[in-house]
């Protein structure tokens, strides 16, 4: 009983005009939900309603059918017995004719119609009985958007689910329906109605049945949309986009083959529109249509379309691009047009259709007969007039697709045009039968046109070839027309293409160049080993390419034209790497190219040696490891030149060999993944060799070679896996210890007693490199007897040897801490690493003779123990990537190292450092060297700088994330406690100097959200900076710090406190003379003052103006137009 | 004066591409780059007409080639070509071409604006006003004309 | 009068800041650089400011003694002071005259006269100290009459002019008024009888083969029968008249044209000023100090008839407006520029 | 015989002929209601105008009666003058050649009468009401 109150309530305040739509939706849910879970029965809800859906009083009836419709829209998956969803249907069925409750009717019906068949379905006859009642009640047209919307729901609904029912209704649904659609409108009701067609053109298939008689009024329907284009405002409330749209119509436009006589004309008539859209969707269109239409139907068009095709491609065909670098790799380029591509394939569609009818259009079109008889003959491309290009591209694009297309088309246009092409060329295609010959030439000269031609031909039937291979469909081409003729005058074009080639002198216009490479190259990318190209033709193409390589690199252009092409050749060749032409391949070329290397002839310039060697090398592994292999071989031997005749010219060599190793191939290797083993040996080869040379004297002097060396083995061990990092690192070790002349012994105890005081060239030279392997290797690649290599490093960083440093940095940065060792390992753990670095007493002698102190540890050095500067600078610099390592994995080490230089930087106010014991106060008194504490300045950038050369992702670095912004805020208090204590001037520059390095080192947000503090210290740092030229690279990087803050939104009220000295500051930089970017960034800095607020900066203003009026007379353009804003910002 | 425009329908010109200067090496930082003829033309191309929305350049009232400057002696002269023969608006362009370059070059320059010759029904006149500073100099303290120089120089959008 | 040959040099004596825009015109206090009292001028500016410039007797230095500011709401194009020198007239781009009076060292505005429709360009006192002439933009010239009590009542307004009248001057001796106009022309006016009847009495125009362009300044000689007129034709010409028949005062004596100084200039010519001792200075937009002395040598051999004595290269960064010889015993020129200074020169013969 | 044709020989004449009379009747008649306007325009200014005048020399004229020396000399003459040159200004003759040149007086003594008066009266009439051109002149 209450459930049945609560219902009337629902029902009246959903009758009750006066109620929202909210509510309304509400109290529809609240009885669906009544009736879904069998609260309420639907005989009930319809005895509750009865009044409401019969009263006269129009509203209340609409409303009372309407929520009833609602409700059962609610419960289409509800199960009901046929009785009840008969009389419902029958019910929405007659209210269709009552138009003031028409929408309930529409909704009740489409809610019936769409019941799934397991949940009681409408039976035919009634669903059938619905169309009727629509056809006889409804004027589509006649009712607001959202009843036209419902109606085609039902009609797309009844068409769909009940299409043999209503199909008996035959002639008077068709007409309904068109009546329907006619004039439609509304975007989303015609996607609808679209579709009503569609289903329509299924229901009645038959070409000559009912629909076709109406073929005629449903064109004039529809014909009315095409092209679609949207009139109101894009976007908005509408949901259909208009490509949607445009496809709906489509597909109604294809789905009536009994339309073409009507919609083909049409179409063609809109591609020559001026509207670009119309003429793309006309060439849609007709693809759509063509293949639905078929063969027979389109025949009658094909002439009108082929023109209409032609024009269309010619209009909007843009000039090939004549390059090897771009895609692609086969065919001609061109720029990507959208109508071209589309016109293109609907040619395609048509020939493969058709191929017979399509290309004897083709043959027989006036415009290819014009190319074939006149534009075709000039010899050189810049010979044939504008329009006579445009001709040729055309034709040749066209010319192209007709070959790719089919088999069948390809024969025909071969038998046609291809022997025309030849016969204009020179060679009878008669004599089919005489066998192939190489040094055939052509008995005319070169013809660009048709060599053109021949391109795009070739490479037209050469995909044809390719991609049928790819689908694996085994077709034998000997018996393929094109094939054979193909085969048969294949070296005949060789030489033709060849001669081409060889006539082009460099001053010649890349186009000659391209049709001569271009079309060998096409030749040499047919697959197949013998057939339609033999190997013996492929391998006179390739000796072709190799004498130009050889010979002509005078020839820039060609050159590189055939250098590319190689590649090109090589890596499609590589995919087959057993068949026969790639064997021949690696013999001609990658064989002869490597031979390069080796025979010493002076003629070809090296670098071109090894562009050739690495462009080859990178076609494909295989081939790429035998290019390794003899470039291995070179550096080798040239290395013993060096070594053993100290031949600097062979120096050179390796340093270029070297350099192409590290920057080409290494990085190829590493991305093409193949195996690592060829480096790995090579870096180890380079150990061996470096052992063999310490006998002899090495020209250390030659540094490039150091350099490249160092390099190499960093790149090498980076990009090596772990196990081979180890099988180098040993490698390195074992030369490192036997080789040099360390005294290991001496290295194992402490103090530490370097053998003698300074390290010789040489070993230096083997400690570097060392250095650089150690530098790169990952955390887990173990290093023998780390404790002596630690020492080693510690001793001979103090001479200043800064790979050293660097990789003291990387291994503290990659040790395995205590916390994380697995199982006891020999190798150190981070923390005995920490505490030899820091621990480790170095024999008093090292640091001067005289120096009669006791042994000191590194940091000592640091502080000046002793007499020398060089040692303590070389020391700092050391402790500086030692921090670096550190501070990089975020130990907490990193502050005693900062701490140690601050010492260096600030005199007499220890206070502001707790963690320095005063041992060395008298000793810190006496380092007042400026030089050192410039250094020690420096470190800074050092620790918060990212490195090319070390601790960095290549090399594997253990980086903690922000640990920029862990730094920055840890030393920002310090560093203004430090500058407000010291009084000396040297220390406060130093100061300046170290904390400019860290500012524009770290993040600008970071810097932004203490902006407010440093914006004072800023300003003296730049002032101190503007006094030494030296430093205007480091005044400009902190300038641009500092303009960040200010430009930045949040930046503003930091500034805001600090007016008048920033703009005074300003004011003195646009003074500055050293460098244009810093006057530059001031005026602009100014310029961002100017935006704030009126009353702080009035005062300034005469100032500024009269800087500016200044800066408009600089000397540097950038500078005087930044002045000319800003005047105009200040004025 | 005359309502409505002067020339309510003038002919619209291509805007001439900027032309790229090739970007300063630094390391001939010292190099002095002198202020030339596309620096000027520069300065005042995008200068709006008076009654048009259109910049100067748009309409041709300037072009580049009608710049003389000889950063040397100091010295430019502007010749600019007023859309119509009559057109009254003439000195306030000229008066705009002014104020423009009097307030990007250096003060050391002067500055010549003339009317092309033959371009101007009252050109003697219109030079002679254009050129007499005390005129221009009571001109600009004219509220009206000021606003008027204001609303051309303002930084175009475009 | 002594002899000037080449060996003079202009020395550069003080350069003057204060003003914060281009300096339109200075006057030298006529009652000021004799008997001990200090050098004082008074330059007026376009920054609406008149400055009052003292010198030092100590260190002689000028000093800036006083602003004068608040009262012209525009650019102040001119100043004068009466004979006496108490009362410093200003014409300002407001269409207004002010007259101050020095009361006790600090000068207060006493009077304003208003009249002209527009700016007001150039004012001049006549010889007793009597009559007040301005002129302006409207075309128009004003003599005005000092009544008892500072009143000044307009005695006349002279129309004639075609175009803008850039000055007005009275001759040194006689009520006899000089205007020079942007109509290319000079015009006297003068008092037909005593009923207040103003007339224009010549006018050198282009036909008595006066200026092709706006005349700018003009300055006669003490004795005041020559007279200089610069203009932006870039010459200088000098006019001269009948003296004995202008001193008999009972019939006009005309002013022709005697010669023209040109070639000399580049750019337009703002003031010209005629030293006690006959040497004739010049300010131009070219930025330099010209200065011309009669040519004796000339008299024989019909050659000029005046000379250039010296030209100052870059003696201001920009156009100099205004050149004005010191009175007293000293040589000394000050010169207004549009730089915003203003700079003291003294002249020495080596 | 040939009288047939003459009509439409002569058709254009006589349609010529008719056009040209209507435009004329039509022009006489809109022209002389312009120049009524024109006409009716300027004499209303110029009366403004010279009632302004009049206005002023008036009051000043009867604050003379009152106290005859509240003027300088040289005011009495031109407000004298004023008063005079307000007289001679032929109203009812257009046409004459003095117009122009006696209002140009008028407007000067009266601008110096007030300059000495120190009185601020600014006619803003016909002479002014063109201001926004003048605007942008300098």
């Amino acid at each position: 009983m209450a459930k049945l109150d609560q219902l009337t309530r629902h029902i009246e305040s959903y009758v009750d005009s006066s109620a929202t739509p909210a509510q309304q939706v509400a109290s529809m849910d609240a009885i669906g939900n009544l009736v879904k879970d069998n609260a309420l029965t639907l005989e009930a809800l319809v005895r509750e309603l009865g009044m409401y859906l019969t009263t006269t009083d129009d509203i209340i009836r609409a409303r009372g059918i309407h929520l009833l419709a609602e409700v059962l829209a609610r419960i289409e998956s509800k199960p009901l017995d046929i009785a009840t969803v008969h009389s419902l249907i029958t019910f929405f069925k007659d209210r269709l004719a009552d138009w003031r409750a028409l929408r309930g009717a529409l909704v009740g019906c489409l809610a019936m119609i769409r019941r799934k068949s397991n949940v009681g379905v409408v039976t035919d006859s009634d669903a059938k009985a619905v169309a009727q009642s629509f056809l006889e009640n409804l004027q589509v047209q006649s009712l607001g958007q959202h009843d036209r919307n419902l109606c085609f729901e039902l009609l797309n609904a009844l068409l769909e689910l009940y299409s043999d029912a209503v199909s008996s209704l035959g002639e008077d649904l068709v007409y309904g329906i068109c009546g329907a659609v006619d004039a439609e409108k509304d975007p989303e009701c015609l996607m609808l109605a679209f579709h009503c067609v569609e289903s329509l053109a299924r229901l009645y298939p038959d070409p000559s049945g009912i629909l076709a008689n109406f073929a005629a009024d449903i064109f004039e329907i529809l014909e009315s949309y095409f092209p679609i284009h949207f009139t109101h405002p894009g976007g908005g409330h509408i949901h259909v986009q208009r490509e949607e749209l445009s496809r709906a119509l489509m597909s109604a436009f294809s789905s009536m083959p009994f339309l073409e006589p009507f919609v083909i004309p049409l179409l063609i008539e809109k591609l020559s529109s001026s509207l670009l859209s119309a003429k793309v969707d006309s060439l849609k269109y007709l693809k759509a249509c063509s293949s639905k239409y078929g063969a027979e139907r389109m025949a009658n068009h094909a002439r009108a379309i082929w023109s209409s095709l032609k024009d269309a491609i010619s209009t909007y065909l843009e000039e090939p691009v004549f390059s090897f670098t771009s895609k692609p790799i086969v065919g001609v380029n061109f720029q990507k047009n959208e109508i071209v591509t589309e016109a293109l394939s609907l040619l395609q569609l048509l020939i493969r259709q058709n191929s017979g009818l399509l290309v004897s259009l083709i043959i027989d079109d006036e415009d290819v007969n014009m190319v074939f008889n006149s534009i075709a003959c000039h010899e050189k491309y810049n010979d044939i007039p504008v329009q006579g290009k445009q001709k040729l591209h055309v034709i040749g694009r066209i010319l192209y697709v007709t070959a790719k297309t089919s088999f069948s088309s390809c024969n025909l246009v071969f038998q046609s045009l291809f022997s025309r092409m030849m016969d204009a060329l020179g060679f009878s295609m008669r004599e089919i039968n005489s066998l192939p010959t190489d040094n055939m030439l052509p008995p005319t000269g070169v013809k660009f046109g048709f060599l053109y031609l021949c391109i795009e031909l070739l490479s037209g039937c050469r995909d044809l070839i390719a991609v049928s291979e790819e689908q694996g469909l085994s077709c034998d081409f000997e018996h393929e027309t094109f094939c054979n003729m193909l085969n048969h005058i294949s070296s005949s074009l060789f030489s033709a293409f060849g001669s081409s080639l060889s006539s082009s002198a460099d001053n010649h216009l890349d186009p000659d160049i391209y049709i001569g490479v271009k079309g060998l190259q096409i030749l040499a990318m047919f697959p197949g080993d013998t057939f339609p190209i033999t190997k013996l033709l492929f391998e006179n193409i390739l000796r072709k390419f190799m004498s130009v390589i050889t010979e002509d690199f005078n020839k820039t252009i060609l050159w590189k034209a055939a250098l590319k092409a190689l590649v090109h050749i090589g890596s499609f060749i590589h995919k087959f790497h057993e068949s026969e032409k790639a064997k021949s391949y690696r013999s001609f070329v990658v064989e002869k190219i490597v031979e390069l290397l080796s025979l010493d002839d002076t003629t070809m310039p090296f670098p071109l040696k090894l562009e050739a060697l690495s462009d080859i090398g990178m076609t494909g592994v295989m081939h790429m490891l035998r290019v390794l292999q003899e470039l291995e071989g070179t550096v080798f031997a040239n290395l013993s030149m060096i070594f053993v005749h100290r031949n600097l010219r062979s120096s050179e060599t390796v340093v270029q060999l070297l350099e192409c190793f590290s920057d080409k191939l290494l990085p190829w290797i590493h991305e093409n993944g193949c195996s690592e083993e060829p480096v790995v040996h090579f870096a180890v080869e380079i150990w061996s060799q470096i052992g063999i040379c310490m006998g002899f004297s090495v020209p250390f002097e030659a540094k490039g070679l150091l350099g490249a060396i160092m390099k190499v083995m960093k790149l090498a061990v980076g990009y090596c896996s772990v196990e081979s990092q180890n099988i180098i690192i040993k490698k390195a070790y074992d030369i490192l210890s036997s080789h040099t002349s360390f005294q290991f012994k001496e290295l194992e105890g402490s103090p530490l007693v370097p053998g003698q005081y300074d390290v010789s060239d040489r070993d230096k030279w083997v400690l570097s490199i060392f250095a650089s392997a150690v530098i790169a290797v990952f955390p887990q690649t173990c290093i023998p007897n780390e404790r002596i290599v630690l020492h080693l490093f510690i001793i001979t960083l103090l001479r200043g040897v800064v790979s050293v440093a660097q990789a003291l940095g990387s291994m503290i940065n990659k040790m395995i801490s205590k916390s994380e060792v697995t199982e006891t390992s020999s190798d150190l753990t981070l923390e005995e690493a920490v505490d030899i670095v820091f621990n480790t007493k170095i024999y008093g002698k090292i640091f001067s003779q005289t120096y009669q102190g006791n042994d000191a540890v590194l940091t000592d050095l640091c502080l000046g123990v002793g007499t020398d500067t060089s040692l303590q600078i070389n020391a700092i610099c050391g402790l500086s990537w030692l921090g670096k390592g550190l501070l990089l994995r975020g130990h907490e080490k990193i502050k005693d190292v900062t701490m140690i230089l601050l010492k260096c930087l600030s005199l007499g106010t220890k206070s502001a450092l707790p963690l320095i014991q005063d041992s060395q106060e008298e000793t810190c008194m006496k380092n007042l060297d400026p030089l050192v504490m410039k250094c020690a300045a420096d470190a800074f950038h050092i620790l918060l700088s990212d490195s090319e050369d070390c601790l960095n992702r290549k090399f594997h670095a253990r980086i903690r994330p922000l640990y920029k912004q862990r730094f920055f805020s840890s030393m920002m208090p310090i560093f203004l406690q430090l500058i407000s204590k010291s009084h000396s001037s040297t220390s406060r520059s130093a100061l300046y100097r170290a904390f400019a390095h860290i500012i524009s080192d770290t993040p600008l947000i970071v810097v932004l959200s203490e902006a407010k503090k440093l914006i004072p210290i800023l300003l003296d740092c730049l002032s101190m900076l503007t006094e030494d030229i030296q430093d205007k690279d480091m005044l400009y990087g902190l300038l641009l710090v500092f303009s960040g803050i200010l430009t930045e939104r949040n930046g503003h009220e930091a500034v805001a406190e600090n007016i008048r000295i920033i703009i005074n500051g300003m004011i003195r930089l646009v003074e500055y003379s050293h460098k244009s970017l810093v006057r530059e960034t001031a005026i602009q800095c100014l310029v961002a003052m100017s935006e704030m607020p009126h009353a702080q900066i009035y005062p300034m203003r005469s100032q500024v103006l009269k800087a500016i009026s200044r800066a408009l007379d600089d000397k540097k353009r950038a500078v005087r137009l930044e002045a000319v804003k800003c005047r105009q910002a200040w004025a | 004066m005359v309502s409505g425009l002067i020339n309510a329908n003038p002919i619209i010109y291509e805007k001439k591409e900027r032309r790229a200067r090739p970007t300063p090496t630094f390391t001939d930082d010292g190099a002095a780059e002198p202020i030339d003829q596309q620096e000027i033309f520069d300065h005042i191309r995008d200068i709006k007409d008076p009654e048009h929305p259109y910049s100067l350049e748009e309409l041709k009232v300037i072009n580049e080639d009608a710049i003389e400057v000889d950063d040397q002696h100091s010295y430019v002269r502007v010749t600019f070509t007023p859309t119509v023969e009559h057109c009254s608006m003439a000195t306030v362009i000229g008066l705009c071409l002014r104020v423009k370059l009097m307030r990007s070059l250096p003060s050391r320059y002067k500055v010549d604006i003339i009317v092309a010759p033959g371009s101007h029904s009252t050109e003697a006149a219109v030079n002679k006003q254009l050129n007499d500073k005390e005129r221009v100099a009571a001109a600009l303290e004219n509220p009206n004309l000021l606003d008027m120089v204001d609303e051309c120089l303002a930084p175009s959008f475009g | 009068m002594e002899n000037f040959n080449e060996g003079c040099e202009l020395k550069e004596f003080q350069t003057l800041e204060g003003h914060s825009d281009r300096v339109w015109s200075l006057a030298w206090n006529p009652a000021t650089g004799h008997s001990g009292i200090p050098y004082v001028f008074a330059s007026c500016s376009g920054d609406k400011t008149v400055r009052i410039w003292e010198q030092n007797l100590s260190t002689g230095l000028w000093g800036c003694k006083a602003v004068l500011d608040e009262t012209h709401t525009r650019t102040v194009r001119s100043c004068a002071w009466s004979p006496s020198g108490k009362l410093l007239a200003t014409a300002s781009f407001d269409a207004t005259t002010a007259i101050w009076e020095n009361v006790g060292g600090d000068f207060e505005c006493v009077s304003t006269l208003e009249g002209h429709e527009n700016e007001v360009k150039s004012v001049s006192w006549n010889a007793s100290g009597s009559l007040l002439a301005t002129c302006g933009r409207d075309k128009s010239v004003w003599i005005w009459e000092v009544q008892p009590g500072n009143e000044f009542e307009c005695v006349s307004v002279l129309q004639g002019h075609t175009q803008d009248v850039k000055m007005v001057q009275w001759h040194p001796t006689m009520d006899i008024l000089f205007s020079c106009s942007y109509d290319n022309s000079i015009k006297v006016w003068a008092d037909e009888g005593d009923s207040d009847d103003w007339q224009c009495i010549q006018t050198l125009g282009e036909s008595n083969n006066g200026h092709t362009s706006t005349v700018w300044a003009l300055s006669f000689n003490t004795s005041g029968d020559k007279m200089f007129t610069c203009s932006d034709d870039l010459t200088l010409k000098l006019w001269e008249t009948d003296s004995r028949r202008m001193q008999s005062g009972n019939e006009f004596a005309p002013w022709r044209h005697l010669c023209t100084l040109t070639g000399y200039h580049d750019r337009t010519i703002f003031s010209v000023h005629w030293s006690r001792e006959g040497i004739i200075a010049s300010g131009a937009a070219d930025d330099c100090i010209r200065l011309f002395v009669e040519n004796n040598e000339s008299l024989v051999d019909g050659g000029p008839l005046y000379k250039l004595l010296l030209k100052k290269e870059k003696a201001h960064n920009m156009d100099i407006n205004s050149v004005q010889w010191s009175p007293g015993e000293k040589r000394l020129l000050a010169s207004a520029s549009d730089d915003g200074t203003i700079k003291v020169w003294e002249l020495l013969s080596l | 015989m040939a009288d047939i044709f003459d009509s439409s020989l002569n058709l254009e004449e006589t349609h010529f002929k008719e056009g040209y009379d209507e435009g004329y009747k039509d022009g006489l008649i809109t022209g002389k209601d312009e120049s009524k306007q024109v006409g009716l325009k300027v004499g209303f200014e110029v009366g403004e105008e010279l009632g302004f005048y009049r206005g002023c020399v008036n009051v000043w004229s009867s604050a003379l009666h009152v106290d005859p020396n509240c003027f300088s000399s040289r005011v009495k003459i031109s407000i004298k003058q004023m008063d005079e040159l307000i007289e001679k200004y032929p109203v009812l003759d257009p046409e004459n050649l003095q117009v122009q040149e006696i209002m140009d007086s008028l407007r000067l003594k009266f601008k110096m009468v007030c300059s000495s008066l120190h009185v601020k009266i600014d006619y803003d009439g016909y002479p002014k009401s063109s201001s926004d051109a003048k605007d942008i002149e300098f």
